[in-house]
């Protein structure tokens, strides 16, 4: 299990390529990648706030909660926080398993998790406008399917 | 007692973190005494089910205990990934 | 749309990393890497067997189909043939979409397809036998979810 | 016609490709032609369920007609990603 929070960049295809490279009885990597989307309005700036320790914490949850419920390789997960810019890389989790399906729906996991139980809060500058980021009810209704 | 406050609870209260000395048994009782204490607090707390709250970081609920809790945090639901 | 049918290796976090710049109003991306499993008996070499004309025709449709049935940015798919040794990159698919539900169904659905729908066939050799991997059934079933 | 074997179609029958002359009308009328030839191919063909074919690179059925058809292939059930 490797874990990061951080501030700086980081290359989601190395990441990738040094996870599955460690992998040798696993044939499935599932990896997802979350990037700041441009806004119609054009997007400036990104912030990403987060708690420190608490996210960490949370974090770790999600990745050994996903290990028990499923036979995987590892996982990865590596989240950015503060100023973000349009088309930068915000965060990637990767799944190793036997089973293809396996890998996908750990993945899948990871991320409607880390999506509204992870300390992390979104901000959008828009010119003058900057705005909180609204949390989905079908976010939170995802956590459901794994009930 | 250490109370931060996240993203717009922390705007709206004006500051991140602040050491409360409080006897509150539970978190709804804390946020009673926030509320009373000035506008900025009444605002920040007027919704609470806009508000989600951790207990030594953990999530937790407004009706959990307070005893022998040394951080409590208040934020909008997150958005993360 | 990327396709690529190639005896060669392949670096699967540059393709990545190129698949994601290019996107700028997708937020999210999903990738599936396939990797050579090492066997207990210990596997010396896997071939994989295709048919040249065939197998392009067929990751187009298979392309195609998900670019019809999901707002998708954008879809990449690579598939390698030839002499493979255990921990060699086999293939890889990306999917990018605004949404992370549709980035992961679209990538589930390129890998149930193109695992009994691209004419490529894997024999593995442990020591002196020789085996050509065998379809599953649970593999065929699972294209029934998409009907 | 060209007809092609792949995996072990192709190992059974000993090559990857022939060129026939046939007036089969629909896939079965070839396999029967086929069967009929050599052991090899008998052998090859002796269980249908375990084989597919493709008609001119399209994935077909055994009672699909040969009319106008350049290129027919025959093989197990793919197993690819």
């Amino acid at each position: 299990m490797k874990i990061l929070v951080q501030e700086a960049a980081f290359d989601a295809g190395a990441e990738l390529n040094d996870f599955t490279k460690a992998q040798s009885s696993m044939g499935a990597v599932v990896s997802f990648t979350g990037i700041v989307r441009d806004l119609d309005a054009g997007l400036k700036q990104m912030d990403i706030e987060h708690y420190p320790g608490m996210t960490e914490r949370a974090l770790e949850k999600i990745a050994s909660d996903a290990m028990g419920r499923w036979n995987l390789g590892d996982v990865l997960v590596i989240h950015r926080f503060g100023a973000l810019k349009p088309e930068d890389v915000i965060m990637m989790v990767a799944t190793a398993s036997k089973h293809r399906k396996v890998a996908f729906e750990a993945a899948d996991f990871l991320m409607d998790f880390l999506k509204s139980r992870a300390p992390f809060w979104k901000k959008e500058q828009t010119g003058a406008a900057q705005d909180w980021v609204s949390s989905k009810q079908e976010d939170e209704n995802a956590l459901t399917r794994w009930e | 007692m250490n109370v931060l406050y996240f993203a717009w609870v922390r705007e709206r209260i004006g500051l991140p973190k602040e050491q409360i000395e409080t006897s509150a048994a539970t978190v709804m009782d804390l946020v009673e005494e926030l509320r009373a204490r000035e506008e900025r607090y009444a605002l920040a707390f007027s919704d609470l089910s806009a508000l989600r709250v951790a207990v030594d970081q953990d999530l937790s609920d407004f009706d959990a205990s307070l005893e022998g809790v040394r951080e409590i945090a208040f934020f909008p639901p997150m958005t993360g990934g």
